[in-house]
Order: structure tokens, then C-alpha cells, then sequence
């Protein structure tokens, strides 16, 4: 599809229609897999969910540009876009949102969220919060230590900023310089607790201390953030570590364990509904001439249909024996 | 007296000490609005404010050192831990540190904080929600480890725990968090810290037990007294560290037959060291080996359901180990 | 082949791996320049370089979550704590995280790391530089842990644990360091993890034993056989988790009498699940009550030397407790 | 002694010449009481030394002015120099030093430097670096939460604020404004690791990340610290948190166990040396004739007498039992 305007944002940022329907359709994706998780929960299959809704523009702008199998991604457990987009199947995610046996991430060992694919560099990721930061940044120095331009992208929600291992890997990645990139995903909320209990100061404006680059960005915008991650978490600019804190917002409750209407009022979530970042960019796709409500129904009604064929496929699949929860524990040599 | 669960009846032991006691006061993610993730503390913020109910950041050592400070300047804190899977980044703060200042000071200082945190397996609570933690903390002179089942030996010894002046770790098992109800006294009451309970007199064998497992070891020993004439004593340590060793060895000297069943993966489990105990003092009374039942060794409880219930030793093994020691 | 003490033994495998395996290195606090406060480390960083010998920030979650991500990207990395004390900080990278990368991702990922931590009493170490921390680990299905005492076991099981692909945490008694010199050999060796060693063969009574206390347990022994004839058959785990039963029970059923030595808090150590095992497994064959002997339930050994003399179990009382065992 | 230049430095701090005096008298007491734990351990009669030379202008110029009993002190293990200004004589510390029985710190359980003083607010510290800080946030908060005016001064050196729980304690402390002052004794190396290779960027600057101030002074100038912790540690002026990081350096080794000719050029220390906070804070008060060079001498023989007396007497007592060994572990309630 050709760029109407030349000095449309994208064209700005080196990015062609092309890769705008990518980004678009990986969003929406996400968004599709993420809702049908939540039918398969209210229909008894799926105990747990748990959402990146609002949140993908800031995965798939930061993630854009990665190459999968070489960069290294640590997802944390709202990164479905991400994953998605680096590969795994919509079918893959459902398997795991139900446990079963086949889901690549964990066979069925591990909740939903918890993802990982070692043919992609998607790192297992776990449930306690900021793990990831520390070894992203040993991953970093393996690459530096080999004189290799691999890159390293770290995600969190703003309470993983909380814990030491945020602050140690990011002293770490300032004293070596390391290529990895850290990705907060600041979306207001940590369960119930918001942002001022949370977080002291600026996440952004932490990095300064550390000696690198830190920006805030709008986490709504995808192509806000692709320009905050690119030349980083792309690998092509090489360099240093960065930090990048996406303002966002989490449209659903935590979990579906979660009933948010204990700590937040409705009009907070209906006012940021309208920054949604998935037609917030159609209607720039729109404007640009890139996707028009016509065509975007055609892609959404594809999308659907993907989703509902995986959601079908993975509902059929297998649960784990009992017996497949006696290993494997410890790796043969 | 009305009849409570284990939840309710460990939110209103919090409540009545925050009401008797102003130095009480509660710290941990999500206790404040929203009650806690499980409900625990729900209501307290609105009765005690903000100052006394206070939302922490996710930052476990920051948790517990916090308690630590603040006892150290005239509170009594209980701080919650939100899954005890997450206790490990406090580790360094309780076991280095709470467990500590009373030995090291040479008795000048000490810690009187309470760190309350849920574990054990539930379903869909996955490797990382599930974990039975208690083993990490039991060889930790100084720290209290306690572990109570029953809604008023947990209200009782949650007020023990807040007025003992040194660090004790209260373990609530989430699954037997709403499991049942019982009467549960009105007027202020302890449960000692450090005393075991007799659940059920028997003759025939011994099993110790905590936790959810406690409940499927008294419905076995039920059943096997029905179905099999076996009388099983049945006995709860309550405190995992220092145990009741006076109370255990009577048993196992009386049936002189021992099984301890924990959830925990077996190995390295509190199990290994209550049969220590048991082999060693009651040796000469034994007619049978000491015997474990726990989990497999393998990380955690999964979560899919399949892998999850063949994970936690259920009724049928439990059985299977209780006549296997009766018949020896 | 040439003698060499402890301290030697583990820099020369750690050279050795490091010349023949480009993705070995090395991360600590004072592990470059100064080789290390027990200079184990000393020369590696002149011989490899900064990158491969690598000075960390002083904080450990970092070290042993670096080295995670290291072993991620295609790295054999060996972490050095510099004292046991201090890992606590890593616990959860290590047993939340290391240990778990296997069986949570379906054996799709895999961490071979190795963590070096020296522990154990010592003279003028006091509290925070003297601890027994194994007990904290040995519940951890994933992780291995391994604590040789001899030069030659131990060069052989750095080298076993390097090569391993999963995470090996390896225990080096600061005692032991420069204790004695044996021969090591100088060709490419493994000894392997999960291999108990029977130093001594007797046939009156079991002594389980590692780290100082088996030198003295060794010691002891030998005046035991002189003065009064009894013969101890003394077995070295290596490897506490996971252990070699056989091994241990072989020698168990023999002698039917049975003792474990370990300088930890005895309460929650792992003499606790030693003692299980046997008492489980070989309960048919015992003489006499599975004994355990071990540090009084204190936090730690103390600075001054009298207090820390009487915490450390020394020869005259482990030569009571095996007298009382024999004659039993 | 009265003061002659009305524009001194002393004098716009509010500080008299008996307040110089006290400063003094403490650095060099602090000086002779370490130079007697090198003698002791040379002669064998102290097993572990750890210094406080070098560090003696940051200790006196930050506790200054703090209440003791009241406020309360977090020290690490140099702060000799505070804990003697807070009240613990030579000859307690000097007990420590050899680990007798009656040494109040810990009884000789723990090694020398591990100081506690409950009658003082000395909280009882340990050798794990950096435990202390989220301990002061909770201490500081109790303040907090009953309305009273005290205040904490917790401290550690650079390599204190490359773990966890500085960063945690620095967030909770900046989002409930605690009345905190965290002060880095920055003496450029952590055993052997020098200060490039543990701090990425700048610790003081790091205080704004939190949103509260940050500042950068001297360590071997006692006024210049004691302006930037003063209206803070001293309670006086209240309000909310502070970073102070403190450059200065560590004269001898690490410890009595270290040899730092490993990693140190002898030039380094000597040039260091010329900056030695004792000789030049008395070049200060002989130039605004609070402290002539014969009452210097004076000053110093009298303490030199007072340490000798400390440690014959220290000398002279007795060794714990070996039972003392097996407790208290317990509090008794
Ligand atoms: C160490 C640890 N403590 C507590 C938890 C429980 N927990 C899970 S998610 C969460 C909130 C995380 O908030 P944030 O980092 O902002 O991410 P978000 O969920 O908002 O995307 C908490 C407290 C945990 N998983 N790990
Ligand atoms: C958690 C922890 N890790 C390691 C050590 C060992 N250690 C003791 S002091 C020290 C260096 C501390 O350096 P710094 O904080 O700069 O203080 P300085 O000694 O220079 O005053 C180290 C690594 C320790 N005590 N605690
Ligand atoms: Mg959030
Ligand atoms: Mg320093």
C-alpha cells in the first residue's frame, strides 16, 4: 500500500504501510486472543486469565524490529502482543490459557502469561515480579563478551521498578554498557495499588542516575514507542542500554481473579477507553489512506476467524497426564 | 461465639489487636483498598486509616526490613506477604536479619514483627502460587515458624504471634482458607506459640500432619477407623520451628508407629526433621520405620489440574500410607 | 600430579574449564584484581581478562540473575559469592528462578550455572561469615548441591558441575581451604554429583560427615579404632541434594548403627533428612537410634574464639556422641 | 573560645567554636581509638580490624546535631566516629575489638564494628551491606505515623547502593516523604572493586529519580557535610528524605584481613593522604584561632591518654564464657 503523505509520522521513522498493517494487525490480534481468553474463563475452560488489553501499542511498537531467534526478548506476563508477534501461535497461547498439554510455554505447567519459546529467544518468563531484569542484562553481556550486535528487550509493569532487581540490573547495564533495553510499561496500576503509592519520583527520569538515556513515552501511540525502541531493541543502532517507560493503561481488572471495582471508578476506565491504542491508530491508518473501515473490518473478520478456528483446535487438545508432572526436572547432559 | 473460617477468623484477630494496640499496624501489597488478594484484611483501611493499613510497594525486602524499622521504633508491624512464593526476596531481611537482632545485640535489641503469608497448592495457582515454603525457615534459630489450620487456633496464635516479642512467620494455607467453619471465641484468647495439638486420640499409629493435608489425614483416619478398626492418633505441630517435641514423642512412644504427612516436595521437608526427632528419642518404643508422605520432587504444584492433583498426595495415598504402617 | 591444597584444587578446575571451554567465566565481588578475599580466583583475570573475569557490583540477586541470563545466551558461567552469609539476596534467583528454568519451560530451557560460596565456621568470622547455609537449598527440586572437602574431589566435581547443564551450587568450607594438600591429578578429570565417598570402611558404626567435621569425624575415628577398638565406617555425601540413599544406606544396613555429623543449627539442618532416610529405609537393620550431632540451635558461631570453640562441634564431642553409638 | 572572622564558615552554619571543638575532639578520638585496634591486632590481641580513617569529617559533619536516644542512627561498619560522638566510649568499642565479654555491641558475638547502643537509638547492625536502609524507612515511618519529629540518619558506602534494598528504601522513602537522610560514604573502592566498576552514573544525582534531593559534597570536609545534612539529620528543620553522598576515601585496607597492594598504587593513598580530614579541619580552626597548635597537642595527648587507659582496661577484661555461646536467641515476652 503506498504512503499518501510525505511527511506522514511513519515515513518519519523509516516505516513503510507495510509495516504499519503488520504492526496493525498484530494488535488487534493480540486484542482477539486476549477476549477469547476471557469467553473460554467465563465458560469454565480457562481458570486463570490475565490481559494485555491497553497495552498493545507499547509491545508491538518496542517489539518491532526485533529479530526473533537472535535478539533476546524477556516478556513479562501481559506481553501476549509481543509473543505473538515474534511467532507463536494464537493457537499456542490458547493452549496455554487452558492448560493443556501441548502449550509451548510451560505444558501446561505454568498460568497463562507465563511465556516461552526458545526457538524465538522468548526467554521462560515467572511469576515473581522483576526476575527478568537481572538476567536480561547477563544475556546483554554474553553478547557483548562475544563482540556480537545482539540486543536484549526487557518488559515489566511499573511495580517491577519496585523491587532490587530492577535497580541492580539497571546499575549493571550503565557500569558495562550492555545492550538491553527496558521496557516499563507503566499502566497505573499494580492490582489495586496506583502509581503514587508505587512509584517515587519518575521511572523515566531514573536512568540519568545510571548514566543513560531514560524516555517517557506515550504508550498509547505505537509509533511513539517504536520510536523510542528503534535502534535499540532493533539491534541496528547498537549502543548502550535505554530506558523507555510507556504511559498506558490497563483496560481490564488484573486478573480474572481480580475485581477491580473494589479500587477504581468506572469513569477513570471509560475515559481512557478513548485513547484505546488499537483504533487510535486505525484512524491514523485511515487518515494516511493506509486502511479504510472497509478494509479493516476484512482484516478483523480474518483475525476473528483465526482466533475462533485456534480457539476450536486448542479446545479439542489434550490436558496434561498426571504423570507429566513428575518432570522433567533436572537436564540430561 | 460464632462460627468462622480461617480468613475471617485471621481478619478479626488482626482487627481486635489493631483495636487494643496502637503500635499494631499492617503493611503489604493490596491490603489497603482492596482488602488484600484473598480478602484477609479487608475493611481495615477504612476502619484504621492509611497510616496504620498501608498499600507497600511490590518490594518484599522492603516489606519486611520496614518491619523490622518500624518495630525497632515502638510498632508491633505485621507485614503480609502476598504469596509466600514471593517471600524469597525478604529472605536475606527475615532469616539474616528479624531472626537475628535479639542474638546478635546480645538481647539489647529485638524484633517483635509478624510476617503472615499464604502458601500451599490451590488449583490454578501454578508453580509460582503454590509452594510450600515452610523448610527454607526451620533451621532459623531466633524466627518462629508457625502454621495453624483451624480458624480459632489460628485467631489465637495470630494474637500470640503479634504480642511475642521476637519475628514470627505465620503460614496460612490458602486452601483451607474458606474450607470450613467453626466457633470461634468472642472475648480476647491466645493459643500458645510452640505447643502441638492432638487432633484425635488413637492407638494404633501416629500421623502428624498441617495444612490442607491435616484436614485429608483426619477424614482418612475417620474412614480407617470405620472400615479397618484402626485407631489413628492424629497430631498437629501448629508451630513448625521450635517444634512441640514433648507432644510428638509421647505419641509416637505411645502407638510406636509414625507417619508425617506434609505437602511440601519431600525432600528437605519439615518432615525429614520431625523424623529425626521421632528416630532418635523414640527409637526403643518403634515397631515400625518411620515413615514421609509428601509431595513428589519436583519443583511445585502445576497448573494444569491433572499434573496439580497428582502433585499434592491426596486421600488415597495418604490411606495407602496409614494402613501400610498399621499392618507393618 | 602434584599436592595441592583445597583453595588450589578449585582455582586450578576453574583455569583448567576456563582454557578449554571459551564460554566459562567468571563474575564476583573482588574475583579480578584481587582474586578473591580467599584469593581462589588469583591470576584468572590477568589469564582471561576482564570480560571473562569479571568484577560485580555488590549485589548478588544481580550476580546469580546475570549469571542466569549468562547461561541463557550460550555462557558457562560460575558465580562466586564471597561468603555463604551473603547468597541470601540470590535466594530467589536461585531457587525461584535457576532451579526452575528446566521443568517450568518443559525442558525447553535449561540453566547451567554454577555458584561458588564459601561457608562454614572460622576463626574471627563471626555471625555473618560462618554459616552452614546448605539446609536453605536442599529442598529445592532443580537445583544441586554439592560440598566436597578433599583437593582432588573437588577439582573434580567444579569441573563435573560446570559441565552440568543445570544449576549446581557448590559449597566450599573456608576451613577447609587450607587444611592439608593431597595429590591432585593434573589430567582432565570429572568426579561426579550425586556420588557419596566412603573414606573409611569399618563395621561397628556409620558416620555421615562433610566439610570440617569430616576431618575431625576422620580423625576421631582412627582414635577410636586404636583406643578402643571400634571400627567407624565413615561416609562423605559430596553431593547433598539431590543424595545418594544407596550409598548411605548400604553402609547404614552394615553397620546398623548410624550417626550424622554436620556443623549446622542442628535443628532444620540436613542431618534431619539424613536421618529420615535411614531411619525410613533401613529401619530393619538398625542396632540403635539413627544419632545426630551438630551446632546448638544458636544463630551462628560467634566472634570470640571461646564461644565460637563451643559452638562448632569438636573432637570430644563427636567422639562421645560415637562412643555412645558403638556401645549402645 | 571565641570566634574572630565574622564571616567564617562555621558562623553561617550557626556553629560556635565550641561546636568546632566538638567536632574535632570526636574526629581525633575516633582516629586514635582505630589506630589502637591496628596496635592490638598487631600484637595479636585483636583478631579483625575495619577503619574508619579517612571517613572521620562525613561521620562527625552528618551526626552532628542529632539527639541521641531520640533521632536514630543506623551506622555501617565505619562509623566509629559517630557512634563515640552518640556516647560509646573507647573503651566499649575497644571491648569489641577484642571480643570480650563485656563489649556492649554484641557481647563479642559479632565481629568489631557491628555497633548497637538501644539506650542511644544505635540500632543494632550487621555485616549483610545495605539491610540497614529499608530498616530506616520503617523506623523513619513510625516517626510518621504518630507525628513525632524524629529522624533517621542511615549509612553505608558506594558499594551499599548497588543492591536492592537501597533502591527500595530510597522509593518508599521519597512516596511517603520519610523523615530519612541516607549518607553514602563514598571512599572510591569496595575491598578491591573500584567506584567505575560498581556505580553506573552518580549516586547523588540518583535522588531525583525519586523525587527528592540529592546532594554531592566533600566527605573530607566536616563543615561542608554537616551543611548538607544539617535541618535534616538533626531533626531540626523536619521534613522529608535527603541523599548525601559524601566523597571521600578509605586510608588503610578494607580490613585487617585485606592487603590492598593488589589493587591500589601506593601514590594513590599518599596523594589521599594530603587531603586527610583531621590536619585539615585543624588548619581551619588555627586559621580562625579556635585551636592553636599547642592546644592541638594538648587535645591530643589528652585523648591519646584516655584511649591508652581504654585499652589497658579493655585489655584487662575477661572473655565470654563459652555458654554464653547459647543465647539469648529468644526475646522473653
Ligand atoms: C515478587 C512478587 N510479589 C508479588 C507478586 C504478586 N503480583 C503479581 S502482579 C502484581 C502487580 C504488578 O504490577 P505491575 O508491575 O505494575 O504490572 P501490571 O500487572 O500492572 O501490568 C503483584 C503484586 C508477584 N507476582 N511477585
Ligand atoms: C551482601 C554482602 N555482600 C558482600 C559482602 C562482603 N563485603 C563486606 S564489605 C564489602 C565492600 C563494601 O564496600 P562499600 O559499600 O563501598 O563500603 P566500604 O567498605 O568501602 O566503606 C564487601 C563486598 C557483605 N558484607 N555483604
Ligand atoms: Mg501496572
Ligand atoms: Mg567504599
Amino acid at each position: 500500500m503506498d504512503v499518501k503523505d510525505a511527511r506522514a509520522r511513519h515515513e518519519v521513522l523509516g516505516l513503510t504501510g507495510e509495516d504499519l498493517l503488520r504492526m496493525h494487525y498484530s494488535m488487534l490480534l493480540a486484542r482477539r486472543v486476549d477476549e477469547r481468553s476471557w469467553i473460554l474463563n467465563r465458560q469454565g475452560k480457562a481458570p486463570f486469565v490475565i490481559s494485555c488489553q491497553g497495552q498493545e501499542a507499547a509491545q508491538v511498537g518496542a517489539v518491532y524490529g526485533m529479530r526473533p531467534g537472535y535478539d533476546y526478548l524477556y516478556p513479562y506476563y501481559r506481553d501476549l502482543a509481543m509473543t505473538l508477534f515474534l511467532g507463536q501461535s494464537p493457537r499456542e497461547q490458547l493452549l496455554s490459557v487452558m492448560g493443556k498439554r501441548e502449550d509451548p510455554n510451560s505444558g501446561g505447567r505454568q498460568m497463562p502469561g507465563h511465556f516461552s519459546a526458545r526457538e524465538l529467544n522468548i526467554v521462560t518468563a515467572s511469576a515473581p515480579v522483576g526476575v527478568q531484569y537481572p538476567q536480561a542484562t547477563g544475556t546483554a553481556l554474553a553478547f557483548k563478551v562475544r563482540g556480537e550486535d545482539g540486543v536484549v528487550l526487557v518488559c515489566g509493569g511499573e511495580a517491577s521498578t519496585s523491587g532490587g532487581d530492577w535497580h541492580e540490573a539497571m546499575n549493571f547495564a550503565g557500569i558495562h554498557d550492555l545492550p538491553v533495553v527496558f521496557l516499563v510499561q507503566n499502566n497505573a496500576y499494580a492490582i489495586s495499588v496506583p502509581e503514587k503509592a508505587q512509584v517515587a519520583g519518575s521511572i523515566a527520569g531514573r536512568a540519568q542516575g545510571y548514566g543513560f538515556p531514560g524516555v517517557e513515552v506515550d504508550g498509547m501511540d505505537v509509533l511513539a514507542v517504536y520510536e523510542a525502541a528503534r535502534g535499540r531493541s532493533s539491534g541496528r543502532g547498537g549502543g548502550g542500554p535505554t530506558l523507555i517507560e510507556a504511559k498506558t493503561y490497563r483496560i481490564t481488572a488484573h486478573s480474572s481473579d481480580d475485581d477491580d471495582r473494589r479500587y477504581r471508578e468506572r469513569e477513570e476506565i471509560e475515559a481512557w477507553r478513548l485513547k484505546d491504542p488499537i483504533p487510535r491508530f486505525e484512524r491514523y491508518l485511515e487518515e494516511i489512506g493506509v486502511l479504510d473501515a472497509e478494509a479493516r473490518e476484512e482484516v478483523d473478520a480474518r483475525i476473528r476467524a483465526e482466533v475462533a478456528e485456534a480457539s476450536r483446535s486448542a479446545e479439542e487438545a489434550p490436558p496434561p497426564e498426571p504423570e507429566d508432572a513428575l518432570g522433567p526436572v533436572y537436564a540430561g547432559r | 461465639m460464632a462460627t468462622k473460617s480461617l480468613l475471617q477468623a485471621i481478619g478479626e484477630g488482626l482487627a481486635e489487636e489493631m483495636r487494643s494496640d496502637e503500635s499494631v499496624m499492617i503493611l503489604g501489597e493490596d491490603v489497603g483498598r482492596a482488602g488484600g488478594v484473598f480478602r484477609v484484611t479487608q475493611g481495615l483501611q477504612d476502619e484504621f486509616g492509611g497510616g496504620r493499613v498501608l498499600d507497600a510497594p511490590l518490594a518484599e525486602s522492603l516489606i519486611v526490613g520496614a518491619a523490622i524499622g518500624l518495630s525497632v521504633n515502638g510498632m508491633r508491624p505485621v507485614a503480609e506477604i502476598q504469596f509466600g512464593d514471593f517471600i524469597t526476596p525478604a529472605f536475606d531481611q527475615i532469616v539474616n536479619e528479624a531472626a537475628r537482632f535479639h542474638y546478635r545485640s546480645n538481647g539489647a535489641w529485638s524484633c517483635p514483627i509478624t510476617i503472615r503469608a499464604p502458601y500451599g497448592a490451590v488449583h490454578g495457582g501454578g508453580l509460582y502460587h503454590s509452594q510450600s515454603i515452610e523448610a527454607w525457615f526451620c533451621n532459623t534459630p531466633g524466627l518462629k515458624v508457625v502454621a495453624p489450620t483451624y480458624p480459632a487456633d489460628a485467631k489465637g496464635m495470630l494474637k500470640s504471634a503479634i504480642r511475642d516479642p521476637n519475628p514470627v512467620l505465620f503460614l496460612e494455607h490458602k486452601r483451607t482458607y474458606r474450607l470450613l467453619k467453626e466457633d470461634v471465641p468472642d472475648e480476647d484468647y491466645e493459643v500458645p506459640i510452640g505447643e502441638a495439638r492432638v487432633h484425635r486420640i488413637g492407638d494404633d499409629i501416629t500421623v502428624v500432619s498441617y495444612g490442607f493435608m491435616l484436614h485429608t489425614v483426619l477424614e482418612v483416619a475417620e474412614g480407617l477407623s470405620e472400615a479397618h478398626g484402626v485407631e489413628a492418633e492424629v497430631v498437629e505441630p501448629r508451630t513448625l520451628y521450635p517444634l512441640d517435641r514433648e507432644t510428638i514423642l509421647r505419641s509416637a512412644k505411645k502407638t510406636g508407629k509414625f507417619l508425617v504427612v506434609v505437602e511440601a516436595n519431600l525432600t528437605g521437608s519439615v518432615a525429614g526433621e520431625i523424623s529425626a526427632v521421632v528416630a532418635r528419642e523414640a527409637f526403643e518404643w518403634l515397631d515400625a520405620p518411620v515413615m514421609r508422605l509428601g509431595a513428589p520432587d519436583v519443583p511445585a504444584a502445576p497448573f494444569a489440574r491433572p499434573m496439580m492433583d497428582a502433585f499434592v498426595p491426596d486421600a488415597a495415598k495418604i490411606e495407602r500410607a496409614m494402613l501400610e504402617l498399621a499392618r507393618y
